[in-house]
């Protein structure tokens, strides 16, 4: 295997950012791409090349495995960092790019085929003894009412190629299964170029807990500790941390022990996770995440390594940089994810143009970000634009370090999530660590205090008068212009 | 200036002095409803955080971000976890004293409280037209605002027309005053 | 003892941030004050409210004890936090807080009248069995020659009130005495407000190790391990990194058990530094440095805890927040101070207005600043303008880091020290850590090779035509704006 | 555009073309002592980093931060910890097309290269100069540049005086050729 020199970065926003980042920490040239929307962006902007790609869509953008393979290899590049989402768990892309000569950062092919057959996991998660969720394989429209009433209800729609908890749709009775199927292809189709989905069994108030792996492709495999993500609104992850609270040794051990049966069994290489439900004493494997996740920070901040130059590493044929005996969590972290998204508003995409940001900062916060100021937040992405990551002794002063970065973080020109999170760190359940599931589900700004009246109030009285004798203020009034240099400056080549 | 909040079912009118980033605001004490506790003036601060809508407001000793975007016609004022529609419009438009100087105490000109766009201007020359009348209606940041008739008179002049962008102070119509003090 | 509710911050710059963010993770208000060329500075802008102080020169604002008092008291402030520097280390305004009912967050100022007594802190670590460099007490011009030739040649001339290497003069023989006393005293004077100078043997070529301690007040004391500050110039801390590299265990455990003796033998309280050198295999005591340091966040990176949150919990009478046994080291850290100075000039002070800033981010980075675009570089202050912190599994991990953090790092309108620091990072002797407290003399940026003269002849071509071409681009067209923006807002009551 | 760029002893004639932050390159061959490899052009881009000072460089594949500080007539460029005084002006004026065509072939018309203030015109009416010889000195952005005589001629008008705010492209001496082509 080749030492890396050039590494082309088939993705956008702040997880381009992060694989540019590691690429400078290793001595790789970082390489871009980037669609019309993003010539502007800091991923384009850090790396020490970046190519164009011929419009915003995904399929003819980040999603166009032949034109990214082609860029590769006209740049020169050694490997190719696919990022999450996109094509990073498309089995094709990755033997296109081994076929291409260039190493794909992730697990080979034929792990992505069996991740990416969720029967076939499930099967390989049963061989090694590890307890899975009854459910199907893929299923065409003429069978699914009989499999469904197999599997039982309430089920699960999820798409085969998915992941990130796109084209999941919950379906409590059998008259519903039909149109949530036909919502549930479109969807899998948009997000991921496969119209394939699977039933399986729900789950009432599980938490979601998974494991990150990192393996070396020839057997060797240790895991990082798990993670929470039991806080989601439509099956996306909202919130992360790492430890899960309230987590027994015993169970601790058990999805460990198994998320490395589970990983050994499919022939893995790279950094992965293993996802769980966890219910009661009990733990079912649902899936693999065969990708980098978006919230591997969470694990680097308790377990103080780094995922992304290990997954280089192991691309480069080097070892695991570390061992299981190296492996230990300290203290706790959590992760916000501070999307363009209006949760006043039924968490719908927020579309504007960001017209200015402030990014919190100091002891114990790490923001990995995408953000600029006249940035579009666009309809074809992710509404990603930030996390924050907050570390701390103690998971109470986690959570007050979260409080005061998301406090510290502006955002001018989109709605974003962090009103949620806000809200969220505040409620009980999330303070003493007993949510689940379903937490999300019980967000609602509530009646406003007097306090909180008296503020808006004053804030919307002084915000007039201001507007009316300051009519020519610096803020909204240069906006534009940085957004006119800022979209000059970002058109590269 | 005299401005009035509304938040939900609360309404409350502010008397607002200052300058630039610093504003003194007095609630006025008649509302029982009132959003500001009555009768004591506070100085608040709104600074600039990022962009054109978030702010830091320093208010009581104390500092919060605050985010404002104004949206169909209202302010949506995002604090903490709580977003709120605020509608917030000019209390009582200010009679000219320099029309009263310069002409008669006879006439009134009604002026625009900001520069903007007229969006309405209904009245036409010889109307009878009572206090609290609106005389025209002036966008601006995508808030509405209704400019109202200080005091009872006839319209003489209508000197803008809906569409048109006037500058701050402009006189947007002139009366002649029923009564003459 | 009171639970805290407001503090009183009577520092400014980066420090006064770190301290307003460790307010907000405890829920107690951070109150600010301020000179004049301070008003829009981010420390003024975070806090809950803010205190405007009559001058720029410090005697009228940082320095200005009785009105700091006044100020708090005023403001309701339950405790003063003095930062460092400034009256970190003064005992009477230490007394006067206590007097006026607001704790200092500190040690009692019985402590810190034996620490700013260097003579009587040597006595103090003597009697409890450690080794300290031969020495004067605070000396007369007339004794000068007498005591000096009792200490021996060389030696260094360092101010009783002093700290941070400022009026610090190495002597090496008698003639140069009386010249450079002059000038210590000026300097002392200027700094500290206190001319007295006392004599302190010269070691050629040790290490600066410092060990950090935690005290309760009531015996109770612990170390956070050690530091490495041995990368100084004129007796100035450029880089510090925890641990020291190449440090025995017998060493750090001889250190750190002498720094808690000492500790406990001057009935020290809070947050506090015993200072060492190391030669070979043996170690001195040279002095404690009685407050929260500037590199405190490098024991913070590789323990995982917080001192500045631990220095308010002591301040309200709490026991110390995590004992002993808690305390364990992971990793390496390094900090880098990036100064308004010229290090192609002798490291003089770089004046100047502030332009434009882009802080460096991403994993294993934090960065305490006190930047603002339109913030004008002092005479009046330390020229400190951030601290760039660097965290990694490994210190070859945590240089790469550094150095990437570093070339992110954009600083316009003055010169700072950044290309020193990448100049450090390069050096075989710092690579290995085999590096001593000369090693910043052999800073020399050398002939440049041919690859960077061809770089820096493309950028000032492409600079040059791009100004002829372009001569309103957003950058400089806008700044002035910016800066006037700024200064307008910032003009807080 | 012709530039020509010095560090220490080592002096460099490049032709740059291009718009905004991208630049096209092309070194002279004829110096030994060459700065840039001659002989191919290199396309950069010099993208603003923050405020006046801090670009990122992008050349030959790669992409690093520079620091370009005007300085006492010269520029100090920093790239990682190296900082050099560069001394960078334009290598020849270009005389004026528009000059040669609306007038007369006769003429040379020496425009200023720059926005900026014109710190020396030495030249006077009827003085006889030689090609290379400096007609006039324009300061901007601190930088002093000299604008040089193209080709031999007899000074017709001095249109600037020492002191004088110039346009870019704007006559300040007209020559009479001494030799037409």
């Amino acid at each position: 295997m080749p030492t890396l020199r050039r590494l082309l970065i088939a993705n956008r926003g702040e997880i381009a950012v992060r694989v540019v980042r590691a690429c400078r920490d290793m001595g790789v040239a970082p390489l871009a791409v980037f669609a019309p929307t993003d010539a502007g962006a800091p991923h384009v902007r850090m790396a020490d090349d970046a190519f164009p790609l011929p419009g915003d869509a995904p399929a003819e953008s980040y999603l166009n495995g032949p034109l990214l393979v082609e860029t590769a290899r006209r740049a020169g590049a050694d490997a190719i960092h696919p990022g999450y989402g996109f094509l990073a768990e498309n089995p094709s892309f990755a033997a296109a790019c081994e076929e291409a000569g260039v190493v794909f950062v992730g697990p080979p092919s034929s792990s992505l085929e069996i991740c990416g057959d969720k029967a076939a996991a499930r099967t390989a998660a049963a061989s090694v003894g590890v307890p899975v969720l009854e459910g199907s394989g893929p299923i065409e429209d003429g069978d699914a009412e009989a499999t469904a009433s197999k599997v039982g209800f309430p089920l699960l729609i999820k798409a085969v190629g998915g992941g990130g908890g796109k084209g999941i749709h919950l379906v409590r009775s059998p008259g519903d299964l039909a149109g949530a199927l036909r919502l549930a292809r479109g969807e899998a189709q948009a997000a991921f170029g496969d119209p394939r989905v699977y039933l399986e069994r729900w789950v009432e108030g599980p938490r979601h807990v998974e494991v990150q792996v990192l393996a070396d492709g020839s057997g060797e495999v240790i895991h990082l500790g798990e993670r929470d993500c039991s806080v989601q609104r439509r099956h996306q992850k909202l919130i992360e941390e790492a430890p899960a609270p309230g987590l027994s040794a015993a169970m601790r051990e058990g999805l460990t022990s198994a998320a490395v049966r589970v990983a050994r069994a499919i022939g893995y290489r790279s950094a992965g996770t293993i996802e769980f439900l966890v219910e009661g004493d009990r733990f079912y494997f649902i899936e693999v995440n065969a990708r980098l996740q978006v919230e591997h920070p969470v694990t680097e901040a308790v377990t103080g390594l780094d995922l992304v130059t290990a997954q280089l590493a192991i691309a480069a044929g080097d070892p695991l940089p570390f061992g299981q005996e190296e492996v230990a969590c300290r203290g706790h972290a959590i992760e916000c994810r501070v999307s363009a998204e209006d949760p006043h508003g039924g968490f719908f995409p927020s579309i504007g143009r960001i017209d200015g940001v402030r990014e919190p900062s100091g002891a114990g916060i790490r923001v990995d970000s995408g953000l600029y100021a006249g940035q579009a937040a666009s309809r074809y992405y992710d509404p990603l634009l930030a996390k924050v990551i907050s570390a701390a002794p103690t998971r109470d002063a986690a959570i007050a370090r979260m409080r005061r970065a998301l406090l510290e973080f502006a955002v001018s020109g989109v709605d974003t999530t962090i009103p949620f999170h806000l809200w969220a760190l505040d409620q009980p359940a999330f303070a003493d660590g007993s949510y689940d599931v379903r937490f999300a589900d019980g967000w609602d700004q509530g009646p406003a205090s007097p306090d909180c009246l008296r503020l808006a109030a004053l804030a919307a009285a002084a915000w007039y008068h201001r507007q009316v004798t300051s009519p020519a203020l610096p803020t909204s009034g240069t906006a534009p212009k940085w957004i006119a240099a800022a979209r000059d400056e970002g058109l590269r080549r | 200036m005299r401005i009035e909040i509304s938040i939900g079912g609360r309404r409350q009118v502010v008397a607002v002095e200052g300058a630039g980033a610093d504003a003194l605001i007095t609630p006025s004490g008649t509302d029982a409803e009132g959003l500001i506790t009555p009768g004591k003036a506070e100085g608040v601060r709104l600074e600039p955080l990022a962009g054109a809508e978030c702010w830091r407001l320093v208010a009581g000793g104390r500092a919060v971000p605050v985010r404002v975007r104004p949206h169909a016609g209202e302010l949506l004022v995002t604090v903490g976890s709580i977003r709120l529609p605020v509608r917030v419009r000019r209390a009582l438009p200010v009679p000219s004293r320099r029309g009263a100087d310069s002409n008669s105490t006879h006439r009134i000109e009604v002026r625009a409280p900001m520069p903007g766009l007229v969006s309405a201007a209904p009245l036409t020359v010889g109307r009878q037209v009572g206090a609290g009348c609106v005389a025209a209606v002036v966008e601006a940041m995508k808030m509405q605002m209704e400019v109202f008739v200080p005091a009872p008179g006839i319209v003489e002049e209508v000197r803008v027309r809906s569409g048109q962008e006037v500058a701050g102070g402009q006189v947007l119509v002139v009366l002649r005053a029923q009564e003459i003090s």
